[in-house]
């Protein structure tokens, strides 16, 4: 009976088990390693001693709070910017977009530092409207609310990137007749629009929140000096004291983290159960609101976001890179470029970095979106508890900071492989390895959310004409779904491009990313030349971005997304 | 509530040719509009220029005295009071059936027994009521076209607008779905304005009927005027079912003609004086044992009836219905006992 | 196959280091690979875990570390002719580990300050209220130890930490982020490693640094070979080097203070004797580590 | 190619109702069926458990010896070489218009200047040629059907599936487009299977006709024969027009019944011997001075004639054309040329 399949199931019989494979390699292994060297290291006993540990539940306790704050405020931010620049018809709409994917570019701990000289006694700003506070008062964003809020900021554009797939797909002919039915802009948006994107809301939010469960850079800098840890902060402690039973409290610390993340995973699950949203009938044609007057006090206020999210800490790693020591005011006497000219012609780290991060983040990116739009063909065609395994699965890795995945993977690969005796510990493949596992979950929760909204008529046609399932998914599928692929893309690449621990770790001679460059170099002191390479680093992909911009015409539409 | 006017509307994709092009029209208070035309002729885009969804071009619409849209400014659909069935239905993916229905009645801040009166009642006309709490995507074509109708006749708008609203249906459900329609327009003294491919639908609901073709308006008028009366070959050809012949003009300027003043055309030389263009229809033609002759060149089963097309001696084509069988090939005489100089 | 080196050493002083030593041994060649020491140390501890530890030699930031790894039987032990230069209490006396050089903390302030700052005690006055920052010992080793080693001094101790905690004093991040917010003006008095607060003074930076007359403490950046090394004879040749006259000048040319006696010290400096090294024992320190982090974080968990 | 044969088909989608239930057909080689039910009663579902989108919960599907599908397992629509005109078109909203058309020739590795002429063949016969570099969001409704019209059409299916493909055209388009099927149909051999709600495309088209509803096949006869010889009174009341009476037995069981027989019937007593339904259709009712009397209960104006609903004496109803206006209310008589017992 060759050539038959069961019924009722439009994906070959090979589909799931080959995502279930790759799960296996990328999720599976490497936690199963770690949880196996932690039970051994805790096998004295221990488990005890660090679960009765109040500093641990301090930590999951700040970990939750400032996750679900910072959730809150990149949704806030980030949904604000999906919603006006892709239903609305605010002007400047590709400059917003443009700038506003680029916060992501510049390294959290740049962000921080330059948000807390801004709200500092020292703050050129606060100064200039004399409301500096005096020397030595206590800095507010040392405390849990500034850490939420930089989360927020970080991973505003993480929530922007995931909805505007959604909101791209949303069907014109649904919000006019809402609006027929009398129901003005606001209930349009309350009623119809906000439900129909529920999916792309849903996932941004689980993207961000899993993002601040993982990180590291904003709670060491604004909460260590306040005295919040949280448990990847607890974590990296862990590490800066090694003893024979870090292993096991860092597995332990790990589970926590796992746990919360798979407990986020399952009130979104929730949340989307028994609705539906697929698009019926022709997509095509995109909604579309008339602000009025709102655009008045809109537009300026999103200026006013990038400001803070972009120039404000773009200028501060300007300023850094221009001023030969810390604290040298930035006068045109003191002013000189020769951290740019030792970084690109001096340093000949800087172009290993830029070709290796480059790689990285491009082969990452497509590498992801082939498993991804698979794997979420297969999530969404399956209902049952396997199912919800393995998107769980996915989802942990991205969960934990990057420095656990790394312990994770050298203990994997450390040792030359079974049976085929090569090594991949140190080499670039390695670190590879290592990305597609940590940002598997950015790139799928778009992509499924799109499928989601996906009229299955449209696959059916394709496959009546005779399309085999390779052809209809690049004929039909991922264009359809573009917008959410060309999120995913962009995600991954940006994040990859400025991951610094994970490659920290995990690399050796030759392989440094632009992350580990730059962090060694301001390390070391020379603030200066890590401030110029960050420079550098955004315009490059600034100058990316730009073009893609040329190629787009070329690309389906809504790949690129800044433009509408 | 008022008259509906449209004044010179047009409206320009971009497309090279207008969709719409200086459209002007009437509907009185409480009239009940029928447009027909070809596929892709500009209907939809005149119900969306009305309902506010498309901004016109050039042109205005006017509400009785109250300004609707012109090209610089427009009132937002949602003050309107209209309501409208979309041809691609325009469902709510994520709300029940029933939710689907009573949305213009929550907006309009109805709520409690009434609000669930209302939408069962609805729903009762268009005979989904035990369907209410079924997601869209699980009805069939037929079912979804009906939660739309529901949607649209369950408030008291001023305007309704109805985009092929019965296309899916089948006959037993459209009649019903026409008497609700009429009930409806009756108790509710809503204009209407209706878009339909059906002719007999149309006839038989509307109290004017405008056909339109390529964005323009070619002719309105009440339903009986139209089709007996119609105005040039593209109104002729259109409405009801018929042919068109090109025989030698009758003296006078007489329009209705009869089958005397016919038979003389038909029996004039082809070279004789100048053409004029009459509209034979289909139930007129009537086979008998005498009249000119003709060859049957095809026929078409219909159920109640044959529909015949005939080749007259010139090559022209004439059309009649037949009760019984013909042959193809077969040799028969007719007479028209009724026709319409266009 | 090439040496590999574990280092915390800054990207270009390890790089110095490794040239200096290739061109005295021009048959070794050296891979590198240079991070702080809680990740260097977790990258390490997670190849020995896997079996298949792939450093050879350790230059990394503290002789408690290595202390660690010398009590979990990592370590390989040399007893390397040059030790006789250098002070008893600077190498293991097995041979495990050896000091390199000495990285001492003291008192870095804004020139904009309003006192310059002599001893410890001087950043618990009111005139500092707010205005003093350190490094988090739960981010960097050296502050560990600093705390660790000024916990033991006479009239300082936990309480000198309390004081400091009351006096609105804040424990931040590395190093690196104290000398910001010390240069950028934002704090006044912060607790550094010497060279930071050096390099940038001579870069132009607004900051000054003080040997506090109660003493500094000091790491000492010891060198140590692992057990499981496959090229022991280059990794001792590696020790040797460092512990050299010649590897201590290429110290001493980065701005370090050299561990070998004798040795001259860099620029910027006071001279050699008015430096008071705190002392500490690594071995002791070793087993109240767990202990002193809690305490600490117990004093600073509460401001 | 070979017999389309469904078994005992059956599909649940756990709604507490059958959507299709026990459903036998056979369709032989290069036949034409036309599928009628009212809105809802399973007809898309069929068609897609013959396309594969639906697995039979119960029953079988074969073209020939093949087995297409049972509940164990289906051939997955890729290899069923089939089209289908979608209710909802299913155009790709990425493609333009003749991409769209063009896509299973490509997929079937056509390419280069055969791709090019029959696309643009394809396009010209649903008269779209002007509009291939369209994206189908800017199309009309009509202009959307016609598009999957034409991908349909244009490569060499096995078995084509149209679901209400005409639904959304004016009558000359319709017209026109019959005349594709039929041309279609004849030159490539290939089996169809057509939803439609209007019966006089069914009858022209069809070579056979397949009534069902609420999930269950009623009737599958030729055109003629479903017409003339209807069983049971859902299938003579959803086919044709007329009204279904309940009239006292006539003697014997003849079946068609003339005038004579019917007079009798009409003037039995109401209380005489067993009721039997019989079939009058509208066509078939005369209003003529002599038969029995009735009262005109409405009218409705349907261009080409009037169709009158008449009020017998018992309250009954009765349904004729009438091409004159008659006044509501009105006494008239009339007589039934024919009628079938049901
Ligand atoms: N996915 C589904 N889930 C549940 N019920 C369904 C689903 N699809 C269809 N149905 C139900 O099955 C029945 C048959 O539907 P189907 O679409 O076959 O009707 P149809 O004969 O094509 O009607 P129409 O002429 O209105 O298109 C309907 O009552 C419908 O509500
Ligand atoms: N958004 C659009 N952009 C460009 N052209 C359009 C757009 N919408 C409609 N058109 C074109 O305008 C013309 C009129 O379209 P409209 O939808 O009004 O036709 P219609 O009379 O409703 O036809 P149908 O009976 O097929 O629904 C068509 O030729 C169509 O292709
Ligand atoms: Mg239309
Ligand atoms: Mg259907």
């Amino acid at each position: 009976m060759r050539g038959y399949v069961r019924p009722g199931n439009s994906q070959p019989a090979w589909l799931f088990p080959f995502v279930v494979i790759i799960v296996l390699i990328l999720s599976v292994l490497p936690l199963a390693r770690l949880a196996m060297t932690g039970i051994v290291s805790l096998a004295h006993g221990g488990v005890g001693a660090v679960l009765s540990d109040p500093a641990l539940w301090q930590a999951t306790y700040y970990t939750l709070v400032t996750a679900i704050l910072g959730t809150l405020i990149s949704l806030a931010i980030g949904c604000a910017f999906a919603f006006l620049l892709t239903l609305t018809d605010i002007s400047s709409k590709g400059a917003l977009s443009f700038l506003f994917v680029l916060p992501m570019m510049i390294p959290p701990q740049v962000t921080a530092l330059a948000w807390v000289q801004m709200s500092g006694p020292s703050s050129p700003l606060l100064k200039a409207l004399h409301i500096a506070p005096p020397l030595g008062s206590p800095q507010p964003l040392y405390s849990v609310g500034g850490i939420s809020l930089l989360y927020g900021v970080q991973h505003a554009p993480l929530v922007y990137l995931a909805l505007r797939a959604g909101l791209m797909a949303l069907p014109r002919d649904g919000v006019e007749a809402a609006r027929l039915s009398g129901a003005g802009s606001l209930r349009v948006f309350r009623d119809i629009i906000l439900p129909l994107s529920l999916p792309g809301i849903i996932a941004g939010a689980a993207i961000s929140f899993v993002s601040c469960t993982g990180n590291f850079g904003i709670p060491a800098i604004l909460g260590i000096p306040a005295s919040i840890y949280t448990l990847p902060t607890l974590i990296f402690t862990k590490f800066s004291a090694f003893t024979s039973r870090t292993f096991g409290d860092v597995a332990v610390l790990s589970v926590l983290i796992a746990m919360i993340a798979a407990a986020g995973l399952a009130i979104q699950e929730r949340a989307l159960r028994g609705r539906d949203y697929r698009v019926l009938g022709l997509s095509g044609a995109t909604a579309a609101f008339e602000l009025g007057h709102w655009k008045f006090l809109l537009q300026p206020l999103l200026w006013v976001c990038i400001f803070f999210m972009l120039v404000a800490p773009f200028f501060a790693l300007l300023a850094g890179a221009l001023v030969p020591a810390y604290g040298v005011p930035l006068t045109f006497k003191t002013m000189s470029v020769s951290a740019f000219y030792e970084i690109l012609f001096r340093q000949a780290v800087t172009r290993t970095a830029f070709v290796n991060s480059l790689s990285l983040a491009a082969g990452t990116a497509l590498c992801l979106l082939l498993v991804t739009v698979l794997t979420a063909y297969a999530l969404t065609r399956r209902k049952d508890l396997l199912g919800r395994i393995v998107s769980s699965l996915i989802e942990i890795p991205y969960s934990l900071p990057g420095i656990v995945m790394a312990v994770c993977f050298i203990l994997v690969f450390a040792a030359p492989l079974p049976i085929l005796h090569v090594t991949l510990y140190g080499t670039i493949w390695i670190i590879l390895i290592a990305y597609l596992s940590s940002f598997f979950a950015v790139s799928l929760k778009p992509v499924v959310s799109a499928f989601h909204q996906l009229d299955p008529a449209l696959e059916e046609a394709a496959r009546l004409s005779g399309a085999g399932f390779f052809r209809r998914l690049a004929d039909i599928i991922v264009p359809l779904i573009a917008p959410a692929a060309g999120a995913s893309v962009i995600l991954v690449f940006l994040i990859a491009c400025n991951e610094l621990t994970i490659s920290a770790l995990l690399w050796s001679a030759g392989t440094q990313t632009l992350g580990v460059a730059i962090y060694n170099l301001d390390d070391s002191g020379s603030s200066d030349l890590a401030s110029a390479l960050s420079v550098l680093v955004v315009l490059m992909v600034v100058f990316m971005m730009l073009l893609m911009e040329l190629m787009a015409k070329r690309l389906p539409r809504g790949v690129v997304p800044w433009r509408n | 509530m008022a008259e509906l006017i449209l004044n010179h509307l047009a409206k320009d994709f971009g497309t090279g040719r207008a969709a719409v092009a200086d459209f002007s029209l009437k509907v009185p208070h409480g009239g009940f509009l029928a447009l027909l035309g070809p596929s892709g002729c500009g209907k939809t885009t005149v119900l969306r220029m009305i309902a506010g969804f498309e901004a016109p071009t050039d042109g205005s619409i006017h509400l009785g005295e109250r300004l609707l849209a012109d090209a610089s400014r427009s009132l937002p659909p949602e003050r309107r009071n209209m309501a409208m069935v979309f041809q691609s239905y325009a469902l709510w993916p994520h709300m029940s059936v029933a939710d689907n229905v009573g949305y213009p009645l929550k907006v309009r801040g109805i709520s409690g027994e009434a609000y669930r009166q209302k939408v069962r009642e609805a729903l009762a006309t268009v005979r989904l009521g035990d369907h209410a709490e079924r997601r869209p995507a699980d009805l069939s074509g037929g079912q979804r076209q009906r939660v739309a109708l529901a949607r649209c006749l369950v408030s008291s708008p001023d305007v309704v607008l109805l985009d092929e609203p019965l296309a899916n249906l089948d006959r037993h459900l459209k009649q019903e779905m026409e008497e609700t329609f009429r009930e409806f327009h009756q108790r509710s003294g809503a204009t209407m304005v209706y878009v339909t491919h059906d002719q007999s639908e149309a006839m038989a609901l509307a109290t004017d009927v405008a056909v339109m073709s390529e964005g323009r308006l070619l002719q309105a008028a009440p339903p009986a005027e139209i089709y007996a009366r119609p105005e040039g070959r593209l109104v002729g050809g259109l409405i009801g079912r018929g042919a068109i012949l090109s025989l030698s003009s009758p003296a006078g300027d007489i329009r209705p003609l009869d089958w005397s003043v016919l038979e003389q055309m038909f029996s004039c030389e082809a070279s004789h004086g100048p053409k004029v263009d009459v509209l034979v229809r289909q139930e007129d033609v009537l086979i008998a044992g005498e009249g000119i002759p003709a060859r049957v060149d095809s026929i078409l089963y219909e159920g109640e009836r044959y529909a015949v097309k005939l080749l007259l001696g010139d090559g022209q084509v004439l059309r009649a219905f037949n009760r019984e069988r013909l042959r193809v090939g077969e040799s028969v005489r007719v007479i028209a006992r009724a026709a319409w100089r266009l | 196959a090439n040496l590999v080196l574990y280092t915390s050493q800054p990207n270009e002083d390890a790089q110095a280091t490794v040239d200096g030593f290739m061109a005295a041994n021009p048959d070794v060649k050296v891979d590198w690979v240079r991070d702080g020491t809680p990740k260097i140390i977790a990258k390490l501890q997670a190849e020995i875990e896997a079996g298949n530890p792939v450093a050879d030699v350790l230059l990394i930031a503290d002789t408690v570390t290595l202390e660690r790894l010398k009590e979990a039987g990592k370590l390989l032990a040399y007893k390397s002719p040059e030790a006789a230069s250098y002070d008893a209490s600077l190498y293991d006396a097995d041979g495990y580990y050896y000091s390199t050089k000495l990285i001492t903390t003291g008192i870095v302030y804004n020139t904009s300050a309003t006192f310059k700052p002599t001893s410890w005690k001087d950043l618990t006055k009111a005139e500092a209220k707010g205005l003093v920052t350190m490094p988090s010992p739960l981010t960097s080793g050296a502050a560990l130890i600093h705390a660790q080693t000024l916990v033991g001094v006479d009239g300082l101790g936990w309480d000198f930490y309390k004081d400091l905690a009351a006096n609105g004093a804040t424990a931040a991040g590395g190093n690196g982020a104290v000398l910001k917010s010390v240069a950028s003006g934002e704090k006044a008095f912060g607790m550094i490693v010497d060279y930071m607060p050096i390099r940038e003074k001579a870069k132009g930076a607004p900051v000054e640094f003080v040997f506090p007359i109660e003493g500094v403490s000091a790491v000492t950046e010891p060198v140590g070979i692992l057990a499981s090394s496959k090229n022991a004879d280059a990794a001792k040749k590696f020790v040797d080097y460092v512990l050299s006259e010649k590897g201590q000048e290429g110290f001493l040319k980065l701005g370090y203070i050299p561990a070998r006696n004798g040795m001259k010290l860099p620029e910027g400096f006071p001279a050699r004797d008015s430096i008071k090294v705190l002392p500490i024992n690594a071995a002791q320190a070793l087993k109240t580590t767990d202990q002193d982090l809690k305490t600490f974080s117990g004093i600073y968990g509460s401001n």
